[in-house]
């Protein structure tokens, strides 16, 4: 093949992606330029562009293709495709709370909505990458446009001091994980996946050096997915930020970060026992400690936060459990891996659905917050108070929602890899969640509100408010049609 | 041929990067902190030249190129986030950046 | 004899770094900082790497350490505002798990057989020239095209954020 | 072809839950509450024409997998790999029982409640969740496969948790609710791992299916699992895991103790949800299970003991209750104990027998309390009542049928199915006689205590005060002056459960040939079962559970008798007297089983700390809160090493780096250098 068509065919692997580029790009200059005093277009900009890559996305995963762009740089599979997909859907839910968001905030930045379709594409990099140096290129345009989206409220102390704690661990966690590659690097004389895996088919040996390098990649993933005893900036963060970037950092940086886990666990499938234990082991502390932590906490975005370490965990059971396979040049996904795919497309419905009924509540000045907040939601906003029953029932993993299902496919892959301890786990895990997801529900259902209702001028939030109900109509219909999602995600069917 | 062996580099880097780690720990100020994780950084690019050297590839020259250029952005932006918290709190002290907690 | 060179300037680059982080005012450090990346660029040099110690000195030392003294500059976080470090378990565990750390990656290495070093003279020679980094990071065979030019979203990226974090007004 | 509209039963109510949901407000109450009970009472309706479709298939061909999908076709749910799921129903005549079951006694029901709900003001949502349970509650009964029980499971649990938190302005109501809710979790982990275990071991999910691909029940009835001939250490934890999931919703103790707080709910949820439908779903479970649950012997004692002691325990509870809906719900454990008990000793007709029989006079008896405390303006408590009989006859008379149905007096419902269970296990073997015993030793108490309720309520003195009626707040009171009957759409129900009360037990008779076991009989693996025919032992037990039966109203009748202006066995001041250590303190508080809990809990409470604050608000109640405390403790602890400090987080990353490498290390050492 020559390079021109070679790069041609590349280019089109990875459409969605350019689109976003090219949409965050349009969108800084038309912000600057063109309509500099209509900051709201450039939310509709972004919306457009995440749609549009939404649809080339679908298109290209019923297209059924496998290829590797640019020379091995990249991969594109079903895995990258599912990854892909779900982080767009992420990305077009946080855009339409965004534009609610920034309105009621007073916040509007036409740089918020570049920085968050900057950072999707990082994301999806991370999905898609074949190469540990492309990762770490694409875990760094995912986390460095999160810095600044963390503080971007920059007169409010919270969201700074938020911005500096996220900023200083996780350079400080990047390290690691450049070392980690470096130890890799220096182990089998390449960062290609593809090659490593090979390598190590064809002579199983283990080194000292791969093991500690496979140890410190371990340690910089699980920074970025919140993994137990690497998760303590989670819940201060979540809390500083402002909701609508806490919304979109709790899906796409965990989604991002369990592709990768998946990918890099699959490359070192040959050398599993050198590396089983200790994923097995923080699975185990991520899922008790969340669980546990979660229970005592008065602030909600503080309690989701938790929550989204507890699931981080159970994600963690699926990697666990993982085993795909490379047959004839086609990636067969194993149980594991469909498990933590299904999984994390309902994390990211149930949580972007619950932080978005957070948004909805947020008014100029004020963000809903505290559990008192919530006190008698049923009675002010019902809309609000019954959306948010149900992504908290989904989060607690009752059917008949996705989160149920999901957690049920996860129990089911553990336990076909005999990973008996870890399932069993997750199961008492889960029940101490039901708690404090019930604590919300019991707040706004059976709660009288505090206080004398605020006079509330209506405002204009369709955006955060289609942005919970498609989340909704996610949660519960591939909760209780599943079969939906078989022609879309191509690679939970094989 | 080679008088200094890989191992050496390695050792070095390694002695490096845990100096960075440590001064991670300790240090109140910021943007010290930082330039402590900017010495792992180097530390780590020292890593891949030597094992870049010890399997004759380009390889390990071309990694530290990338990053470089992360480390550049993170500099970026990172000072900019030092910027702003000094702009709302008149301090940079870590130990004074302490709403969020519990 | 490069033996004796390799342990004289690697004995200086851990003492600088010791200062930097032993020495109290931030200052300081930064300098520390700029001897310390001039000294790897010495040892890049050593190591065929003759663009990338040429870069190691611009963009280093020269720019980015000059940012960080620039920021130090426009907080006026000098001398007198060195903070004193609080004494405490912090510093204790965190040198002890830091030696240990060290040990375990030093155990890994001694354990660890890295075979003969592959490096020709002749590659020494051209190895790491600006001519074949240029070749290699552009050529379309190669994986390094496609990270190269998302390093340059990541740069935009990091301008806007900057620019976000530093604008007067919203 | 009519198991072509199977599709229909539930999907009726699903229909009125939506109508309800989306239009129920704008509609007016009218058509809320007749839509609400139309949809039911046509589920019933389609109910009956499957049966008698079903009847008049050969026995053997009597078990139908429909799809629940309209036009009844078979598509896979969930297919994902090898794990296939259908939503599908299981049509036999188990299933078609409970659906009888729950869409006539439920479709009674809900008749009964557009009277006794009509003026509540939410009383559109309440009929939306009445309609929402029976879709769940049907999709529980007619499942083709676990999960699909699972899901039923789940979902009436649920809506329990809605309906007894409805009036939710009390606090108390909603408490209650938490409590259900948690409780119900602790059997589901049960279900859930039973659950996760039978796919483990037999690699489908669904009770039967086709020669090449059987179902888990037939695997287990054969002794085969997905791998080689099934253990039997294999199918006792299945059978353990299950039953704790049958605990939890059926309230077997130890996890009984949710049941007599839900009583908080509106009195058509207690009659509906805690006496004839959803309790009883444990029992159907193990019952639907039978050809895996008989493969231990193990497990059969296990749910024997259990059930027995359950039954005991409760009876004697409700000697003392004073709360006419308490006694009633001690009585609802009590006669959930028994169906255990028929269930362990290994006969399951007799065990569902009973819970049909019951679902009449238990559902008759809250129906009929309901109907006492709406004349009294929302009194409930017995010591306020009294010479009712000639006020409200038509509650009186039909709350009379359901007595002596559940006491056992001969003929009546109650009879036929407890004498079924109890003459089991007399014939079985190994603890039988023992099991008998304690069983009719509670059947005497069971006589007492009914008896004691309709004297406290109808035949004493009257000991309230006409004009204070209402006072007290409750939500059966809506303002009508004075002791009233009910409207007829509250009694009509009354009276057609009154008939199936008194005539409803003659279909499982030795007069009719024990109908109803051998229409069960393809559905259920029994392996005791009484001898048919009215002859020589049977004889004997059917005459001292009679006499049990009529002793024990003798006996109350003739101690109330006595005391008519007080309606206390015992006066008020020598039960100030007594000490804790006497058997009414010892009754009266729960066995301090309860007490104990809370005793475990609050001994450690000094430590509890703000943490727990909410967990002592809300769920007061003793082996939660011993989790509770647990759970809350150790988070309020490890929550304090989230400092807020940078540099401490740092630092636990960098504890972490060293146990993952060093551990990595140490753990992969003696893999190299093979």
């Amino acid at each position: 093949m020559n390079g021109a068509s070679h790069i041609a065919s590349s280019l089109s692997a990875i459409l969605p992606i350019l689109i976003l580029m090219g949409t965050a790009c349009v969108a800084l200059m038309g912000d600057v330029f063109i309509w500099k005093r209509q900051r709201a277009l450039t939310g509709i900009v972004a919306l457009i562009g995440s749609v549009w890559a939404l649809v080339v996305n679908l298109q290209q995963i019923l297209g059924y293709g496998s290829s590797e762009p640019f020379s091995g740089s990249l991969v594109y599979d079903s895995l990258s495709q599912t990854t892909s997909l779900v982080l767009l859907i992420a990305t077009v839910l946080s855009v339409l709370l965004a534009i609610t968001y920034l309105r009621n905030r007073g916040l509007e930045l036409g740089e918020y909505h570049v920085l968050l379709l900057f950072s999707a594409s990082g994301a999806m990099l991370m999905g898609a990458a074949n190469d540990l140096i492309m990762l770490f290129i694409g875990i760094e345009v995912l986390s460095v446009a999160l810095y600044v989206l963390a503080g971007i409220a920059r007169t409010e102390e919270r969201s700074e001091e938020a911005a500096i704690k996220y900023f200083l661990l996780g350079a400080f966690a990047s390290g690691f994980l450049l070392y980690g590659i470096a130890l890799v690097y220096g182990a089998t004389g390449t960062t290609n996946l593809q090659q490593i895996n090979h390598l190590f088919s064809a002579k199983a040996s283990i080194t000292p050096i791969l093991v500690a390098g496979i140890g410190l990649l371990i340690v910089g993933l699980g920074f970025k997915a919140a993994l137990v005893p690497f998760h303590q900036w989670t819940p201060d963060v979540y809390e500083g930020a402002p909701t609508s970037v806490t919304a979109f950092m709790a899906a796409a940086a965990k989604v991002g970060a369990f592709a990768a886990f998946l990918r890099i666990m699959n490359a070192f499938m040959p050398v599993q026992p050198a590396w089983i234990t200790a994923i097995q082991v923080l699975a185990i502390l991520t899922m008790v400690f969340g669980n546990l932590l979660a229970v005592v906490q008065d602030n909600v975005k503080r309690m989701l936060a938790y929550s989204s370490i507890a699931h981080a965990g159970y994600v963690l059971v699926a990697v666990a459990s993982t085993g795909m396979i490379y047959r004839h040049a086609v990636l067969y996904l194993s149980q594991g891996d469909r498990a933590a795919m299904f999984y994390l497309l309902a994390y990211v419905f149930m949580t972007v659905g619950a932080f978005g009924v957070l948004v909805l509540l947020s008014r100029s000045g004020k963000d809903y917050q505290t559990m008192n907040d919530l006190k008698g939601l049923a009675r002010t906003h019902p809309f609000a108070a019954y959306t948010m029953m149900f992504f908290m029932l989904s989060l607690g993993g009752i059917p008949p929602t996705m989160g149920f299902l999901g957690k049920w496919l996860i129990f089911n892959a553990a336990i076909s890899a005999h990973q008996v301890t870890l399932a069993i786990v997750m199961a008492l895990a889960s029940v101490v969640g039901i708690y404090y997801y019930l604590r919300v529900v019991w707040m706004m259902c059976f709660q009288e509100p505090e206080g004398a209702p605020a006079t509330e001028h209506p405002v204009n939030d369709w955006a955060a408010r289609w942005s919970v109900i498609v989340s909704l109509a996610g949660t519960l219909m591939f909760g209780v049609l599943p079969a939906l999602l078989s022609p879309i995600m191509t690679g939970l069917y094989h | 041929m080679l008088a200094v062996p890989t191992e050496y580099y390695l050792a070095l880097s390694a002695i490096l990067f845990t100096i960075g780690v440590i001064g991670v720990l300790i240090k109140r100020n910021p943007i010290v902190i930082f330039m402590c994780i900017e010495l792992m950084l180097n530390a780590v690019n020292l890593t891949f030249i030597a094992f870049g050297r010890h399997f004759a590839q380009i390889n390990g020259q071309m990694y530290v190129i990338f990053v470089m250029a992360v480390a550049a952005a993170e500099v970026t932006v990172g000072l900019g986030i030092i910027v702003a918290v000094f702009r709302t709190k008149d301090t940079i002290d870590v130990d004074e950046v302490n709403l969020l907690k519990f | 004899m490069q033996a004796a060179f390799f342990g004289v300037i690697a004995f200086l680059s851990i003492l600088s770094a010791i200062l930097m982080v032993m020495n109290r005012n931030p200052v300081r450090s930064a300098l520390f900082l700029v001897a310390n990346f001039a000294l790897l660029a010495v040892l890049y040099l050593t190591l065929a790497a003759q663009f990338i110690a040429a870069v190691e000195i611009i963009v280093y030392a020269g720019a980015i350490m000059v940012l960080f003294l620039f920021v130090l500059m426009l907080l006026s976080l000098g001398a007198s505002h060195a903070l004193r470090e609080r004494g405490g378990l912090q510093p204790l565990v965190a040198i002890i798990l830091g030696l240990i750390f060290l040990a375990s990656l030093s155990a890994a290495g001694a354990i660890g057989t890295l075979g003969p070093g592959q490096a020709t003279p002749q590659w020494v020679k051209n190895g790491g020239t600006v001519k074949a980094i240029g070749t290699a990071l552009f050529d379309p065979r190669l994986p390094w095209l496609f990270p190269f030019e998302v390093t340059s979203i990541l740069l935009l990226v990091a301008v806007v954020g900057a620019i976000v974090l530093a604008k007067r007004r919203v | 072809m009519i198991f072509n509209w199977v599709w229909l039963i539930p999907a009726l109510p699903l229909f009125g839950f939506l109508f309800n949901a989306f239009l129920g407000k704008r509609v007016g109450k009218t058509v809320v509450g007749w839509l609400a009970s139309l949809v039911v009472l046509s589920g019933f309706a389609l109910s009956v024409s499957v049966l008698a479709a079903l009847l008049k298939l050969p026995e053997s061909e009597r078990q139908r997998i429909v799809g629940l999908f309209p036009g009844g076709v078979v598509i896979p749910w969930i297919h994902i790999g090898n794990f296939r799921v259908n939503y599908a129903a299981l049509v036999d005549p188990l299933s078609l029982l409970m659906c009888l079951i729950v869409t006539g006694v439920g479709g009674l029901i809900h008749v009964y409640a557009t009277g006794y709900m009509a003026e509540d003001q939410d009383y559109a949502r309440f009929f939306t969740y009445f309609n929402l349970f029976i879709f769940f509650m049907l999709t529980l009964v007619l499942a083709e496969n676990m999960l699909l029980l699972f899901v039923g499971w789940e979902g009436v649990g649920l809506c329990s948790y809605l309906l007894i938190s409805f009036w939710y302005e009390d606090k108390n109501n909603a408490l209650a609710g938490n409590k259900a809710f948690i409780v119900n979790r602790i059997g589901d982990v049960g279900f859930a791992l039973g659950m996760m275990l039978i796919f483990a071991t037999f690699g489908t999910l669904s009770f039967y299916g086709t020669a090449a691909h059987p179902g888990f029940l037939q695997m287990a009835a054969r002794h085969i699992s997905a791998h080689g001939p099934l253990l039997i250490s294999t199918a006792t934890v299945i059978g353990l895991l299950l039953f704790i999931g049958a605990c939890g919703k059926s309230a077997q103790f130890p996890l009984y103790v949710w049941l007599p707080d839900a009583m908080a709910g509106p009195t058509p949820v207690s009659a509906l949800i805690h006496a004839a439908t959803m309790v009883t779903a444990g029992v159907v479970m193990v019952s639907r299970c039978s050809p895996l649950i008989t493969d231990s012997a193990t497990v059969m004692i296990v749910i024997a003991s259990v059930g027995c002691f359950t039954a005991f325990l409760a009876a004697s509870i409700g000697l003392v209750q004073n709360d006419i809906k308490k006694v009633l719900a001690y009585s609802t454990v009590s006669q959930l104990g028994y169906m255990f008990l028929g269930c362990g000793v290994g006969a399951f007709s007799a065990g569902m027998f009973h819970v049909t029989t019951h679902a009449f006079f238990k559902g008759l008896l809250f129906l009929g309390a309901g109907s006492v405390i709406h004349a009294l303006g929302g009194e409930q408590d017995m010591r306020r009542m009294g010479g009712l009989k000639n006020r409200i006859p038509i509650t009186h008379w039909t709350m009379a049928a359901a007595w002596f149905a559940i006491a056992g007096f001969p003929l009546f419902s109650g009879f036929w199915s407890k004498d079924e269970i109890l003459g089991a296990a007399y014939v079985s073997p190994d603890a039988g006689k023992v099991l008998w015993f304690v069983g009719v030793v509670t059947a005497l108490m069971t006589a007492f205590y009914m008896s004691r309720l309709m004297w406290k309520t109808f035949y004493t003195n009257q000991r309230f005060n006409e004009a204070e009626l209402g006072a007290h707040g409750g939500h059966g009171g809506h303002g009508h002056p004075g002791v009233h009957e009910s409207p007829p759409s509250m009694t009509v129900p009354l009276i057609i459960l009154a008939a199936l009360s008194v005539c409803g037990g003659f279909i499982g008779s030795p007069f009719m040939g024990d109908a109803f076991q051998r229409y069960l009989a393809p559905a259920v693996r029994n392996t005791t079962a009484m001898p048919e025919g009215i002859t020589g032992t049977v004889l004997v037990l059917m005459v001292i559970s009679s006499l049990v039966a009529v002793a024990g109203i003798l006996w109350a009748m003739s101690l109330y008798g006595k005391r008519r202006e007080t309606g206390d066995l015992i006066p008020a001041a020598a039960k100030a007297k007594m000490g804790p250590a006497s058997p009414y303190r010892f009754l009266l508080n729960l066995w301090y089983w309860d007490a104990l809990c809370n005793k475990v809990a609050i001994g450690y409470g000094g430590v509890l700390g703000n943490s727990l604050k909410w967990f002592d608000t809300y769920i007061v109640d003793g082996v939660v809160n011993t989790l509770a405390w647990i759970v809350g403790s150790l988070a309020s602890g490890f929550r304090r090493t989230q400092t807020g400090f940078v540099r401490n987080y740092a630092l636990t990353m960098l504890i972490g780096v060293v146990a993952v490498v060093v551990g990595m290390l140490w753990g992969s050492f003696h893999f190299m250098f093979k």
